[in-house]
């Protein structure tokens, strides 16, 4: 009955530990905060955005290990690439903690997710800092852009 | 009559069924009795009709159930009339009810009083009704303990205040309310008082006039009965006098395209087909509990209550929410461990086969209070037993290794 | 797939265990299917825990099994996405539900139209609304069939019309209502419409997109399911930019004591603990109405129709409501018999083991607009046989006797 | 199972039949009308009270055979009661409906309410024109003497 046993691996809590881009930025162009309501995990994602590639990011993250663990792979690999990316792969975990598809394959860390499958609820905590990346991308391209899509 | 507690777990299916599972979330929802369950599955294949409409004998027969449930909730709170019980969807419908109905009797600058420790189902519908007619809200604020501080209570309950909506009892701390001086206090200015016994109910039989009080609201499911049903009691004479909420068939006297009358309560707030069977298995659950020896199941609930608090003071760092002494309090422990988050001590504890909510049950102000955003709470019932009680703190210990 | 219609009777416990009874009330309630009971008592045995907010597995187990409901009762009604689908605890808490949250979009002057066939339950909360706020209800008349009379549908829908609020088939007269004619003339002028099936889900799944309607709402209890459950269908910008209703845990962001912020549809109509149970069940017996052929229980149910409307014609002085054609009606039958009251009628009916009821059937101004005050009436589900229509039409027979 | 074939037995037709009393008082010293929301019965009783005793009655009734015989019972034996007469006869024959008490010895004909008794949704259909009487008799006092009790 133990399932949930291997669902703390060391990955989780060394980037949770790790916090890669916790902080703030300086110059944002975009940001956003989100929260899950019902567990009180909260994520705050500033963005700078150059020719529509992230050139920073920072976190500041309250939340559990698979939140705070997710927020950590953001600030480590979010650097350079553009919304369509980002969107790609929070697509990617979605679908791989929902439906059982492979881990996306950019982004290979977050195998360390897989054994959250098997608890809905807290599919929620793993995606919060990429809704809220992809929000933050978003304010960024419409103060730059002017609400036109970057495409 | 006295029942071995003991065997109570034997008596609720689910728990029946699975030896080893340790249930602490009872706040949330108790396991439903096997009379209730019973009770909905017999009305539903021998009584089922729709009521108050029909001559037949079945419809005859799912009436008398049904007003025999309203009966049986009546003396399970010792109300002077089952016409001052109204059967609900829950607490929380329950709550809007009267903040709508008796709500809607207030105008702006009256003041209802709620505390900083309520569930949010009886904080944003008073929010609301701010809004809507421009009523003062003004909060009872909360002691480091989280029981609420009365210390300047008769500046709170002033001559404005109409009502004072308070719940008996924290789902975070678990701590009592002090009602019988809030009752006091609030009849000396006329103000009505509300209890929101969602907590209160499911730890026995409740005394509305003994209370003193004028409304009282609670759940089906945190009672061991069924889902989607709940009570509010009033005062006869108030009920009389509040405008329906709900609208719809069934409550009224008279329609016509001009005007619509009323019909008296309790259908006057029974709009629409109530929920028959549901009501009918929360009577049977209210009659079993009313069967019990209460004495005998608080001094157990409070015994491993003590047992729980005690083991949990042994975690070095561990913050508990809540009163110290177990009489303030009822048996819903809340805890902090620094850098583990809820949800991961949770999750570690579930794969002990233990059943633990963590996150701000539904209570954010009270949080904020007491500074925390997020807590872990077990929450004990009269089927809980030691072996829970060790588990937990087994369980606890596996969560610190494993998370840190 | 192919279903037997004369074997439906057994699915159902109450009538299987009662092979004499002859139960013709379907309207006010329909009998429970075995299916719906199980997925009841299964739920509450093996996977009861509060929704949304647990995370140890049996709570993952119960948000599972009430999110997949939500889907389920999403198919039944071909939305584009279960989080259109809002669980309430009836047909009439989801009509109170739009009135309030919809209806608070609204000003006074609005124009929202309903029909004289409205149930009480789709009239009482827009006479509400218009006291509460000023808005304008209109009324869309009925021809001497009981039909909508849609003769001055462009007068009716104007440009201050945000709403049409509509019954889909009238629970006295069973006369379907024209819904493609209503919501083209709404669309033109930018108006909602908002559809009570309450008695038109029982005869079959919806497709609400292809209605092109913007609210759905039906009960449970009438779709052989368990009661304390209802659905409301709307779409989904529309409930975006609605406020909530009833308020509490479960549907809100945050809460503050200064100001509270509101969860996304679903979640944000449904203040506290939902009837989980209860979705479940209706969700199995939805899934179980979905794998039936509909085209064969039509006709059935239209064959019954037929032999009762032929019997109750050879009725000296009977007198019939609703459409003559047996294509424009649910299989809803009410009558009068001049000098014979309808509760001495069902009284005398009840003697011979059929369930009927007489009155207004909480559609008084309907029943006004007809000329009549109260009438008996016989409805049909797909359980219902040829020996029901024999023994009603025997019993009528008895009655003249005995009351004249 | 033929359990109401009893319940209409030729009394109750008669009383409903000879309507006792319908019609309409050119002097009443009190009026009321009472409906049975559920059912659409529904009577509208005059009396005319003289030194505290019915001197007329009247009263107009649509409702089933068993709240039209009521009705009748009550034009044919209510004129020569007093206020509390009536309230008692009420008292005895709503018992002997609900807890079956003996019929109140002073009507007897109410005797013929007994098999009523088996279901309780037809009780108000029995009472409603006792009700509305005493509503009536409570209007007439009022009016008469200001407000105070009769005694
Ligand atoms: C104190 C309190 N009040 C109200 C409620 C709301 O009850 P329900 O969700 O059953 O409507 C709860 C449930 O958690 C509660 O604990
Ligand atoms: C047309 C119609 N609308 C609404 C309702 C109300 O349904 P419920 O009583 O289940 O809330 C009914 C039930 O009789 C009905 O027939």
């Amino acid at each position: 009955m133990n399932q949930s046993d291997s669902l703390y691996e060391d990955a989780i809590k060394q980037f949770a530990q790790a916090g890669h881009g916790h902080g703030q930025l300086a110059a944002a162009t975009g940001a956003a905060k989100l929260d899950n309501p019902l567990c009180g995990d909260r994520v705050r994602v500033q963005v700078a955005v150059a020719s529509d590639h992230i050139a920073a990011i920072a976190h500041d993250t309250k939340g559990c290990l698979l939140c705070r663990a997710a927020a950590a792979v953001i600030g480590l690999r979010a650097v350079g690439q553009d919304e369509l990316g980002i969107e790609a792969i929070t697509t990617g975990l979605e679908s791989m903690l929902k439906h059982g598809s492979p881990v996306p394959a950019a982004w290979p860390e977050l195998s360390m997710f897989e054994p959250a499958r098997a608890y809905p609820s807290r599919h929620r905590c793993v995606l919060l800092p990429f809704r809220a990346l992809l929000a933050a991308l978003q304010e960024s391209r419409r103060s730059q852009h002017g609400d036109i899509p970057v495409l | 009559m006295s029942v071995a507690p003991a065997s109570l777990r034997d008596e609720f299916p689910l728990l029946a069924a699975a030896p080893q599972l340790h249930y602490l979330d009872s706040a949330a929802t108790a396991q439903i009795h096997r009379l209730a369950l019973d009770a909905v599955v017999c009305h539903e294949t021998t009584c089922r009709a729709n009521v108050s409409r029909g001559t037949y004998r079945l419809a005859e027969a799912a009436d008398l159930a049904y007003e025999q449930a309203r009966q049986t909730a009546a003396r399970f709170l010792n109300a002077s009339s089952a016409d001052e019980v109204i059967f609900t969807s829950g607490a929380t419908a329950a709550l809007n009810l009267v903040a709508h109905s008796f709500g809607g009797t207030l105008k702006a600058g009256d003041r209802v009083l709620i505390s900083v420790a309520e569930h949010h189902s009886n904080f944003v519908p008073w929010q609301m009704l701010r809004e809507r007619t421009g009523i003062e809200l003004a909060l009872i604020p909360v002691l480091a303990s989280g029981q609420l501080d009365l210390a300047h209570l008769s500046e709170l309950i002033d001559s404005n205040c109409r009502l004072v909506a308070v719940t008996q009892c924290s789902n975070v701390t678990g701590a009592w309310t002090d009602v019988a001086t809030l009752v006091a206090a609030a009849r000396k200015v006329g103000a009505k008082v509300l209890l929101d016994g969602a907590q209160g109910a499911q730890h026995g039989p409740q005394d509305v006039r003994a209370l003193g009080i004028d409304f009282y609201a609670f759940s089906g499911h945190k009672c061991f009965g069924p889902g989607g049903v709940g009570v509010l009691w009033g005062r006869g004479e108030l009920l009389a006098a509040m405008p329906p909420f709900l609208t719809g068939g069934g409550m009224i006297a008279e329609v016509t395209p001009a005007e619509t009358t009323w019909a008296p309560p309790p259908q006057r707030f029974e709009a629409g087909t109530p929920p028959i069977a549901q009501a009918v298995g929360l009577a049977a659950a209210l009659e079993w509990m009313m069967s019990l020896d209460w004495l005998q199941i608080h001094a157990r609930e409070n015994r491993l209550c003590e047992l729980l608090i005690e083991g949990l003071q042994r975690i070095p760092g561990l913050r508990l929410l809540g009163p110290e002494a177990s009489a303030e309090r009822a048996p819903i422990v809340s805890f902090e461990i620094p850098g583990l988050h809820p949800h991961d001590i949770c999750q570690v504890l579930d794969a002990h086969n233990l059943a633990l909510r963590g996150g701000h049950h539904c209570a954010q102000p009270l949080l904020a209070a007491l500074g925390a955003e997020v807590c872990t709470r077990a929450s004990i019932a009269l089927y809980s037993d030691e072996a829970d009680i060790e588990a937990l703190l087994d369980g606890l210990r596996f969560a610190l290794q494993e998370l840190t």
